[in-house]
């Protein structure tokens, strides 16, 4: 199983856990962005490039399965306008081995985070806006993983 | 005349006020770097957007590409700050 | 929220998402052990010290808050049969970053693997049983993060 | 007399066929080795599952401890094979 979702819509993160655990391997992991509603953010936009997106995404999903012996894993990256609270991102993986689906699970966020064309934007209460800036540490991790 | 489609995201797509254009595609050894240079110097918002190239990526035909590429036969070249999502 | 349970019944790993994820992070890491069904395995029994189990799975939940940012967590042990496909082991952490949430999350499993008072003994189809034996590899990645 | 409860898991426990046995506790300089030793001495399912301390693991009062750990005034000594939880 290899399933790579680009929408605004939200997803239910339980029903993605319980299809990995389904799949009869030792270890499920799983990792979720949610938006933090800190400093007056009333709302985080994210904008991609929907030629590039998926292709893109799949990609990193087929290194991810390519590297680590993988019975699933699944992709979900939401776009457009997002509320304090809300899920932007899930990455799920399943593996006989603890350690692959770990692994894997990290690497899958640490691409999609330095690797992906998405971008997004911070909306305040006071009216302002401003677009979050690439940190080096994140494209530092992702280059961790070609070591 | 072979087209290149430029198209812009987040604050490059702000500053030049435009999702996309087209132009000319360049003679195909013309790197993103000489056509970005090139763009730049249009000034305005496309001054503001692209003068300083440490803060742009690039994308050729959907493909992340050193600004160093050259254009070749490609159709789409996507400019942008770098990534923030996850 | 630091919450540790040992207990022979199953539980909601959506519920126990949902709750980490409503604590206002960024970031929600998560992972389930699955009973493997291979090799006509027809149970897991996991048998624990009761008096040493609640208080050993604390210390180490308290050693990963005191080593990570974390604005929660919560393992969940379970002990007694299980059938193949049963969830056995939950770790969940939330953080406001990324990389605490997931590293943690890694760090719990690894630890409960290697320093947490559990046996596992294997039931098959033609009624031979044995204790799972320890794998080094365990031992060494939970001495890893003491480097 | 101060008593000492051994208390045993997993097939140290099926070996011995016991959970657990109170003993009279050792002079407080006895390692855990010396007593798994005296213990092995016994014979039957005592040397069968402690002859080799190797497979063994040890946690005194609910803490885990090397073998070369003295007992001291210790009340409980578990004895078992390396953990496989998680």
């Amino acid at each position: 199983m290899k399933r790579v979702s680009i929408q605004t819509a939200d997803f239910d993160a339980a029903a993605e856990l319980a299809a990995l655990e389904a799949l009869g391997g030792g270890g499920v992991a799983s990792f979720t962005g949610i938006v933090r509603g800190e400093g007056g953010l009333t709302a985080l936009e994210l904008e991609h490039y929907p030629a590039m997106t998926l292709p893109q995404v799949q990609r990193i999903a087929d290194e991810a399965m390519a590297r680590w012996p993988l019975l699933g894993l699944r992709v979900i990256h939401r776009v457009g306008p997002l509320e304090p609270g809300a899920r932007i991102v899930f990455v799920g993986t399943a593996s006989r081995h603890r350690t692959a689906a770990l692994e894997s699970c990290a690497y899958l966020i640490d691409w999609l985070k330095s690797h992906a064309p998405f971008w997004k934007k911070e909306h305040f209460t006071d009216g302002a806006a401003r677009w979050v800036e690439a940190r080096p540490e994140d494209e530092e991790k992702a280059r961790g993983w070609t070591r | 005349m072979a087209t290149l489609t430029l198209v812009y995201f987040a604050w490059v797509r702000e500053a030049i006020g435009l999702d996309e254009e087209r132009i000319e595609r360049p003679a195909s050894g013309t790197t993103i770097a000489d056509l970005v240079a090139a763009l730049a110097s249009r000034g305005g918002g496309y001054a503001e957007a692209l003068s300083d190239s440490s803060r742009l990526r690039a994308a050729l035909d959907q493909r992340f590409v050193p600004f160093d590429d050259p254009i070749g036969e490609a159709r789409e070249l996507a400019l942008f700050p770098p990534v923030t999502g996850g």
